[in-house]
This record gives structure tokens, C-alpha cells and sequence, in this order.
């Protein structure tokens, strides 16, 4: 399991992507370039990324509204993201989808999702396929706490177990749906012990350590390669921000979100991959500043690109003949 | 040409079309039957006996049983649609998508065009509509209004075995979710349905009848019961024309703008509470685009707006019954 | 908990009710003088009458498609059901519910359900009533093993334990939902684990027997009118006939359904009160005569019965003013 | 008369009722806002604040944060109102109603019919709607002919502030399952609203401008398009007559047949595809009982048969627009 210097770099370069990525969208948002809702992802670098560290493009995710992360984990290209959250033609969906509805299927990636608990069902479909099909693939559904009292969701886990789907369920839970605690909200003592009463196995990871989290998929991964059905996470993690962008946040006191950044999974991973000498300072701070570039890059981009055509309005709707 | 029943029709386009294409799958509940079960399984072939012997030709792999989890089955064929399978599931009775309707309309029916055309959905959902089986207010709605309003989806309503057939071969084929609702009440109809494989696209209507006076436009069950009217109507030298669309969404607008074009008068008679529905529809489309061709005020001839009593003297009376279709008519043509 | 000779012959009254009831519908259903569905509740009696026994009409019930039983043990009126099944004026719903929605709100029964998982969140509805108002009283939730399955039955579960709602999941496992045994189905080594894993306690209990019931039900509802919250039982039991009257079960091999007879409650109550002194096998054989009397009685009414007048047809779908 | 937003004014109905009768409570998610968390609880009051204050007010019981969990949301208010209580239940965004459908259509909706009018059951269900805010195409919907479509349910549509706080203060005292969809890009609009309360019957349209030369029927977020479209017109000569349904179901039928006796000409302007939408609804009642006042066909301003796309540009299209409704009328005026 000891990763490369090549597999740490690209483990940083990821958590490091959504974090400038994430940023600027807020800041963005802030400044009137993105319309409507975004929920970032800064704080739950770790988890996505963790997750999504050994699957290929042919494994698949289902995400949530929440998803930017996921999609940057899986591989889709940030540019196009960027484009697609500001509703431009060359978006990733052509502007028709944005933040709650990026979608790539060449990169495995099945959409974000703005109904909670939408993408479970769905993923248990793709993992039907790849057990049907025997191609050893995994399909991974993204949820949060909050989604996790879904009915669809727990249909989901049942489901898994009864078709023996390679399906891993990933619930990352940042402690709050919108501004309602897990604590209140589950009534379960833990997702984990929940999703295991169903009939798959299930633990629970900090979702600030990357490694953590990536050695429990790891463990879900060989199960579902194996074609020994589902599996369950539950990933302990915190968002840095509201809910939405805007969200004041006055249900959290300050010492929490203080905790929250206390955490965070990214100087945490600097620090043990240096502290150890796996990498040096300086091979850090070079993916940040190469990832910065690119944000910068797909930022511009996104201000320069032209709305979608209005051609495009009435497309796609469905096949015709 | 062989006879065979509406019931026959459709598993045997399952049947054909599994044969030909291993990415077609079935999943619901009870499809197959028994699993789990201390006796055999696969013996049941859904509780109106459509996917009968599919299990035992194709085995567990391709006739998947579930739990009773309508959103994860949903969920499971768009998620393996979107993957590369070609999955047909099953909603026993369309009175339950209830349970399950954000899978259809905000997930399956929206992917291709929310994420700018680059998913496919190619999946069948079958299910059983209608009233007429004393089966109470849960068990006997149609609802296909609820289908025809949604973007993204194709809706179709078989009146007949031969339409079955050709129509359920095109849902497989089709490369966006399909809605096929199948009528209870006429599942032990029979007629002449050819063996090989055939297609019939959607959007084109089936002129079931010709005539000049009057038009009739009816969906599913409904066909039968509007060519009997016009049948007797016949008699008293009345002609009228009966159009089938055979899909709700895409809907054959322009069969029924000819019709109207020729006979200048409609009724439209649907098996669904009047509000929103198909026959205010057809009304919609008509009144607009059809307006110069119109002597008369379009009819519909609809169930109350009520949920379906479960006594049959009151069911009988819920569904649109000769004894309306004619009064309709006649009003229609005296004014 | 010792119930006096009078509480065991009310047990009896009803369980027995249930099997003449049931036994009758079979029959006039094979007859034609039931349209439409039917699922009879043979071999279940003493689930619904052990849940229901300690229950009062301020107490509440939400049943499912399989109502009759639960209908009698809740206390409503025999000949009032009958002629709802055969769909005439006079039913408890005017004919206009028919078999699977039987309802009668003055005897807090809630209403059978075609929907399988229709019922438990309306039953935790109910409940919450009971918790604002201080009532003590309590409103169960009947589920099959199939229904244990249904999204809405688990939200229900944890809706019940998030609002402290006195709802008690009462799942019939009788090992099928329609022909699917329950084996396959749930994926869940035990639906009593997996509704403890949702945060209230929960036993499985031994369906064919009265007592068992009972008592179980006595833990659930002194949790229930202390306000401490919901609790859940697995009552394993087991159907005599098919999914619906006419299903030929060749699903089930003859031994199975052979034990199923074995353990039929009935018998097994009068073997244990007769043997024990507390009632003599003549005391049984009087309630019989009576319920049988009644049932009889019930038919003929039923059979006489007018049908619906046509004018109710548009009548109750909202109030009009 | 004091001026009040739309928002206000809704929380001044809850607010009032709440007071007046201790059954009423309210229940959904972030109603309250902050259950559980570190910081204050009840500070959120709906993500669009239309419940804010109340949780300090009423507190914990009579306000209650609930899971993600609509399904279960439904039943616990259908199940609260059929035994005393008159739950306002919250389903935040109405694209959200696919996970728990068969709570609202064949539960509550149902049961007084079902039930042989033995059981009432009196909920509200407050949701918000429609495009404009950049949304996307799962939280941009408006949905009402869902509902409308539906035996048992009562749809209310407000337009403007003071008919807000009167149709909720009805929803509350109705004794049935009522449907309350709020427009989002109404919530910051303000009109003279009393402070006392009062109920504004459902079923009873109202005339929003009188005319002589055409109807104009919108709903809800549509009503101020169509007056504005209605005033630009006016500059032209052109009298045109807006009328607001309030509710889609009752639907005041006698109002819009009376307006198109007196213009002859129809045009529907309504936030939805148009596929057996509240437009077609409106054809086809005036097709039939209006038909004779008719002179020009009816035409349907909506939005085309897509999901809601998320760029601006494109949902600006998507929505009847000034443009599109003018060019409707004056098809219309010309024929
Ligand atoms: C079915 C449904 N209900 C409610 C919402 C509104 N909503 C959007 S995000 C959210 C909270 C989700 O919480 P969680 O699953 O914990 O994810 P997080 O936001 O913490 O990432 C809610 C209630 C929705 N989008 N869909
Ligand atoms: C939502 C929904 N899905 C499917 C059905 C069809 N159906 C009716 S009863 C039944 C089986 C229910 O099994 P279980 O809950 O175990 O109850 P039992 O029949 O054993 O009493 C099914 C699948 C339904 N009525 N509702
Ligand atoms: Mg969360
Ligand atoms: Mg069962």
C-alpha cells in the first residue's frame, strides 16, 4: 500500500486542485461570475480524493450537489468544470447542467446530483453492470450525512446486498445537512453500524487523512474487484464553509469551525509526507503553483466563453428520428 | 398471420429482443419469481405472467427479482442504462411510481439533456394501468398524463397485440427511457402479431378507423371502446374516425390535425381524471393549431375527477363507458 | 401481565374471528362475490390480535394491503368489513375502498394499504399527534418483510426516532413479499437488527404465539406511553395461503406449507390455556359457534346489501364550499 | 395600508394562525435551522427565511426540524392531520416532490374519497417554485399541473403579497390536503397587506386588469409578466384582460369563460412545459364550454419541452418571456 513519490504528488496535486479550485469559485461567486447556488467542497479534500485515488476510468461515482470535489478527484478537466459552473458554452454539460449537474462519463464520473439521495440508486445500477459484465470495476456512491436518512439511499444499500453489486458507499459525513446537525438528524448512533445492519461491511475514517481514507477504500475496493458485493464508508470530516456560498453559519460556533480548520487534510498530508521525507517542501509548493496557474487559466477561459447558443435550447431532450 | 394475445406480444418482443442483444436485462419484482423461495424458482413471470419462462431461457444473470425498492430499481436500470446495459424494469402497477417518481423525472429523464447530451438512457419501464379490475384507488390508475408532461421521457400506450409487439421492440431499441404501459384489461386480447421481430416508431399514429363526421383520438384501453361506439354510431350513419396515437410523448400531432382538418369535430376519450390530462391535451393542440378546421366544441370524455371508487357499479361508471362516448358525440355533432 | 379468563377469551374471539372472517373471504371470493384483490390473513392471527390486544380505540394503527386481520384485531365491525369487500353501500368506506383500504378513524384504525411502505410514515404522523398532545397513547406501524424493504419505511423508522415519536414498527415476517422469499429479499441478516442500527430497541418474537406477541408488545408500549420513543419487533410468522386468493404457490414446497400449519397459533392457544386450566376447550368451542354465527351473518348482509348509490361517485373528494 | 413582501406576508399568515390555534405546527427541514449544532438553534427559518421567527416564538414542538426525508415528512403530516393536528409541512423546493410523491397523491390526497369521506385531513404543504434563479434543472421546476392533475388535492398559485397571506390563512383552515406553491422570484415583491387576518376563498379568480379585446390567463410568477405584456399592449390600443386563477384546483372555470364571452380571444401564459399542462387544462375547458365565444385560436405561451437548462441566457429563453407572450397575443388579435 506504500504509495510512490509519483502517486504522492499526484494525491497532493488533487486535494490542492479542489482547494484552489473551491476558493476561487467563492470568490467568484462573490463577484457575480457564477450564477445561481455552488456548495464547495474546502475541508473534505481528503475524502474525495481518498476515495477516488485507485479507481480507473472505467470504475464509476455517483456525486452529490456537492460535487466539485468528486469530479476533480475522478479526473474530469477543471477547465471544463469551470466553464459549466458559469453556464458558457464548452462547459462540461455545454452550459446546461452547472455546479449541481457536472457530469463525465468518459471519466467515469455519472453526475452531481441536486436531489439528496439521488445518486445511490444510480450507482448501484452501474455497479450492476459491472458485476453483469465482469469487468472487476467498482461503482461509488457519494453521500452526505444528511442523504444518508434518504429512503432511496438505504433502498440503495438493500439493494447492493441483494444483487451482490459491487456498489461502495461512501458517505462523507461533514457533521451537518444544510444547517441541521448529524447529531440530530441521524437518529442511528452511527451511518457506519447502520449501513452494516443491512449486510455489507462498514467503517468509519477520519476524513482528514488522506491515507486513512484511502486505505479503507482500499479494503472496499478489493471486495467489490473481488465480486463480493457492496461496502460501506463512513468519512468523519468537516466543511470549512456554509452550506451554500453565503450561508453565515450562525449555528456553529466558532471554536467548531476553528476545530474544522485545525484539521485540515491538507497541511496534514504536507505535513507527514515531509515530516517523513517522502517529498520536500519544495515539490509541494511546485503542484501548487502549476495548480494555480491552471485555475487561473480556466477561470479566464470562463470569463472569455461565450454564452451557449440559444440554438442549443430545445437539444438533447431526447433522440429523434 | 398467427393470432396471439397482447400478453404474448409482449413477452415474446422480451424474448426476441434478449435473444438478439445480451445487454438486455430485466429487473423487478417478481419477474421471475421464487427466489429464496423453499420450491422453484422463475415460475412465476410477474404477477399478470408477462415475463412467464424468461427466467428459465435466460436465467438469474438476465431476469434480476428485487426487493420491493422501486427507487433502487429504477435507480439500478438507469444507473446500468448509463453504463451500457439495456435494462427493462418493471413498476408492477403504475400507481406505485409514487415511490420512485424522482428516478424517473428528475434523474433518467433528465440525464441526456442536463448533461449536455453526452448520457444515454436506453431503458424500458413497463408497467400496468388501468381500471376495471375492482382493484380500489391504488391498485387502477393510468397516469400517463404523469409520464406525458415529463421532457426526456417517451410514453407508450399499446391498444393492441400487434402495437405491443412493435412498440415494445422500439423501447428496447430506443436510446432514451421509454414508459410502456400496458393495459390489464387487455392483456388476454388477441390478434394477428407476425413472429419475427418488427418495429413500430414512435410518434406515428394508427388511423383505426376511417371516417368523415366526427373524430374520435383515444389511448390504449380506451381504443377498443371508441371503435365499438363508432361501430354503433355506424348503424345510425354517422362516420367516424378513431386515431390511435399509440405514444403519447412524441405525440403524432399532425394525424390528429388531419383528422380534424377532414371531419371538423372531435372527442377525445381518455382513461384519467380530467385536469391536465391527455384530452386537455389534444384540446390544447387542436383549439391552437387546428381552430379553422373546428364546427363544434371539442369534447373529452374523461373519468371524474375522483381517485377510482373500488365498487363496480361505481368503477363502471368512473371509466368513460359507451353510454358517454355516444352522448358526446352526439352533442358534438349537433351543434 | 397474567390476562383473566375473560382477556383470554377475548384473545381467542378475535384471532378466531380473523381465521372464520379470512376463511369466508376465500370462499366468497371463489364464488364471485368479492371483486377484485384479496390477501387473506390466515396463519397470522395471533400477530395482529397480540399487537392489538392491549391497544384502545385512542390508540392508533396503520395497516397494510394484508388488513383484514389487523382491521378484527383493532376492534371493527365485522359485518361493516364485509360489506366494504364486497364493495356495497353500507361498507365502513361506502364500497368505495374495497379490501385493501379499509379504514375506520373511530377505532384508530388508520386505514389498510395498497402502497406496501405506504403506511409507516403516516403511522409516525399519528404518533407525533400522541407526543404534541401528551396523550400516552401510541400508533403501530404494520409492515410486512417485503415492506421492511420500502424507502419510506426507513425514513418512517428514522423520522420516529429523531422527533422521540411513540411509533411501533410492527414487521410481520412471514418469509415472503408476494412470491420473493424473504431470504432473498432482505439482504439484512435480521430486520430486527437492522431497525435497532436505527437507533430504538427491537426483538423478534415468535408469531405463532399469542403470548410471545403480547408481552413484546408490552415492552414496545410501555416504551411508547412513557414517551421514550419508538421500538420495533420482528414477528416471525407465516402465511397458510398464497400471495392472493387464487396464487398457486408452486413456490413453496408442500413441506414448508405443511409447517406452516403445524405452527398454527390457534390450536397452539387453545392447547396452552385448556392444558394449563385457565379455560376448558367448551368455553373455546361456545366462541367459536358465535364468531361463526357472525360471520355467517355478516355474509347474508353482505350478499343483501344494495350496491353504491351512483351519486357517491363524485361525493368526499374534498369538502366544497 | 402597511406594504409587505410576499415573503412577509406568508410568515404573518403562519404566525397568525399558529397563535390562533395550537394544532397548527410547521415541519420540515431547516424550518428551525440548527438542531443539534454548536451554535444557535432556529436562527435559519427555511433557506429563503419564510419561517424565520418561528421557532423562537413557538418553539421546538410546534416547529420541527425534520431529516432529509420527504417521504417521511408527508406521512408524518397526513398522519398528524387525520388525528387532530393541522401540520404545515415544508417540501423545500417542489423538484423534490419525486422522492415522496406517493405520500401527497395516494395517501393524503386519497383518503377522504378512499376512506368514504370518513377521514379529513387537513395539511398543507408549502413548497416554492420556478425558474430564474440559475438553478438548474432539478431545483427550478414549477409543477402544478402534477398536482392539479390530482383528485383530492387543492393547488394554490399565488401571485402578489396580500393574496399570499390570504390563500395561506385558507390553506390552514381548510379541511383538506392543500398544496401552498410559493414563487421564489416573488418573495422580495411587496403589496398592501393587512395586518389582521383574512382568508381568501380558493376557487374564486381574480380579475387582475379588466379588457375588452383579449384574455390573458396566468399563474402565479406569470401574472406580472402578463400585466406588464398587458400594459405595453395598452400603449398600442390594445385592451387586454389578465386574469389570476389564484388556485388551479378548484379552478374558477365561470371567471375565464365569462372574460372570453366578452374578448373572444385566449392566451395562456404559464410557467411549464407544455405537454398536458395547466395551459392545455385552460384550452381545453374553453374549447369546450367557450368554444362559441371563441374567435381566434387559443394560444399557449409556456416553455418548451425541456428540462430547465442551468446557463442564464438559456433559462432566460426558456421562460415565457415579454416576447414571446406579445407575439402570441398579436397572432391572436390577427386571426
Ligand atoms: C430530496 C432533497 N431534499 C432536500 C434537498 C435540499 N438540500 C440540498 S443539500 C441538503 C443538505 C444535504 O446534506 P448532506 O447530505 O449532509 O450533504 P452536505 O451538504 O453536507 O455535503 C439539502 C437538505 C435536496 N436537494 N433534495
Ligand atoms: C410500492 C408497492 N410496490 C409493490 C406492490 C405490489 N405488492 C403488493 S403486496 C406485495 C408484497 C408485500 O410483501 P410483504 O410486505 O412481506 O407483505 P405480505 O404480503 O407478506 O403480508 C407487493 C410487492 C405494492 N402494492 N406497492
Ligand atoms: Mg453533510
Ligand atoms: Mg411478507
Amino acid at each position: 500500500m506504500q504509495l510512490s513519490r509519483e502517486d504522492l504528488k499526484r494525491a497532493y496535486e488533487r486535494m490542492f486542485t479542489i482547494r484552489a479550485f473551491e476558493e476561487r469559485v467563492d470568490k467568484e461567486f462573490a463577484l457575480g461570475n457564477i450564477p445561481g447556488f455552488a456548495h464547495v467542497y474546502l475541508g473534505q479534500e481528503a475524502a474525495g480524493v481518498g476515495v477516488c485515488f485507485d479507481l480507473t476510468d472505467d470504475d464509476y461515482i455517483g456525486s452529490t450537489h456537492r460535487g466539485h470535489g468528486h469530479c476533480i478527484a475522478k479526473g474530469c478537466d477543471v477547465k471544463g468544470m469551470m466553464l459549466e459552473i458559469m453556464g458558457k458554452a464548452g462547459g462540461l454539460c455545454g452550459g446546461k447542467g452547472g455546479s449541481m449537474h457536472i457530469a463525465d462519463m468518459t471519466k467515469g464520473m455519472l453526475g452531481a446530483n441536486a436531489i439528496v439521495g439521488g445518486s445511490p440508486p444510480i450507482a448501484v445500477g452501474a455497479a450492476l453492470t459491472q458485476k453483469l459484465k465482469k469487468t472487476g470495476r467498482v461503482a461509488v456512491a457519494f453521500s452526505g450525512d444528511g442523504a444518508s436518512n434518504q429512503g432511496t439511499t438505504f433502498e440503495a444499500l438493500n439493494m447492493a446486498v441483494v444483487l451482490g453489486a459491487p456498489a461502495i458507499f461512501a458517505f462523507e459525513n461533514n457533521g451537518y445537512g444544510e444547517h441541521t446537525a448529524a447529531s440530530y438528524a441521524v437518529g442511528a448512533p452511527s451511518i457506519a453500524e447502520r449501513a452494516r445492519s443491512f449486510g455489507m461491511p462498514a467503517e468509519v475514517v477520519d476524513g482528514s487523512d488522506f491515507f486513512a481514507v484511502r486505505e479503507a477504500m482500499g479494503r472496499a475496493l478489493e471486495r467489490g474487484r473481488a465480486g463480493e458485493g457492496p461496502y460501506a464508508l463512513e468519512i468523519v470530516c468537516s466543511r470549512f464553509l456554509g452550506h451554500f456560498v453565503g450561508d453565515p453559519q450562525a449555528y456553529r460556533l466558532p471554536e467548531e469551525l476553528a476545530q474544522a480548520r485545525a484539521n485540515d487534510p491538507l497541511p496534514r498530508f504536507r505535513k507527514g509526507v515531509t515530516e517523513t521525507g517522502l517529498l520536500e517542501d519544495a515539490d509541494l509548493d511546485a503542484i501548487e503553483a502549476q495548480v494555480l496557474a491552471l485555475i487561473e487559466e480556466a477561470v479566464a477561459a470562463g470569463l472569455a466563453a461565450p454564452q451557449p447558443a440559444l440554438s442549443t435550447l430545445e437539444q438533447d431532450v431526447y433522440v429523434r428520428y | 398471420m398467427p393470432r396471439k394475445s397482447y400478453r404474448q406480444a409482449i413477452n415474446e418482443a422480451l424474448r426476441q429482443e434478449m435473444r438478439r442483444d445480451p445487454n438486455v436485462i430485466i429487473l423487478g419484482e417478481d419477474v421471475a419469481g421464487g427466489q429464496g423461495a423453499s420450491g422453484e424458482a422463475g415460475g412465476v413471470g410477474g404477477v399478470f405472467g408477462v415475463t412467464g419462462g424468461l427466467y428459465k431461457e435466460f436465467g438469474p444473470e438476465r431476469v434480476l427479482d428485487t426487493p420491493i425498492s422501486e427507487s433502487a430499481i429504477i435507480g439500478a436500470a438507469s444507473g446500468a442504462a448509463v453504463t451500457g446495459m439495456r435494462p427493462v424494469a418493471e413498476i408492477m402497477f403504475v400507481d406505485f411510481v409514487g415511490v420512485c417518481f424522482d428516478q424517473i423525472y428528475n434523474q433518467a429523464a433528465k440525464f441526456r439533456y442536463m448533461f449536455g447530451g453526452k448520457a444515454k438512457t436506453p431503458m424500458v419501464i413497463r408497467t400496468m394501468i388501468g381500471a376495471g379490475f375492482r382493484a380500489g384507488a391504488q391498485h387502477s390508475q393510468t397516469l400517463h398524463p404523469l409520464f406525458t408532461m415529463v421532457p426526456g421521457l417517451k410514453v407508450v400506450m399499446p391498444s393492441n397485440a400487434y402495437d405491443a409487439k412493435g412498440l415494445m421492440i422500439q423501447a428496447i431499441r430506443d436510446d432514451d427511457p421509454v414508459v410502456f404501459m400496458e393495459s390489464k384489461v387487455l392483456y388476454d386480447t388477441e390478434g394477428e402479431v407476425p413472429d419475427e421481430a418488427y418495429r413500430i416508431p414512435f410518434g406515428e399514429a394508427r388511423v383505426a378507423r376511417e371516417g368523415r363526421d366526427l373524430t374520435f383520438v383515444a389511448f390504449g384501453p380506451m381504443v377498443p371502446r371508441a371503435l365499438a361506439v363508432a361501430e354503433a354510431l355506424a348503424k345510425d350513419g354517422v362516420s367516424v374516425e378513431v386515431i390511435d396515437p399509440r405514444t403519447t410523448s412524441p405525440l403524432d400531432e399532425d394525424a390528429i390535425l388531419e383528422s380534424v382538418e377532414k371531419t371538423g369535430r372531435l372527442v377525445v376519450i381518455d382513461e384519467s381524471p380530467p385536469r391536465c390530462s391527455m384530452a386537455s391535451d389534444i384540446a390544447g393542440l387542436v383549439s391552437d393549431k387546428g381552430f379553422k378546421f373546428l364546427k363544434a366544441p371539442i369534447k373529452a370524455v374523461t373519468c371524474p375527477h375522483t381517485p377510482v371508487p373500488f365498487a363496480p357499479n361505481l368503477e363502471d361508471e368512473f371509466l368513460p363507458n359507451p353510454r358517454r362516448i355516444e352522448a358526446a358525440a352526439r352533442a358534438v355533432l349537433a351543434s
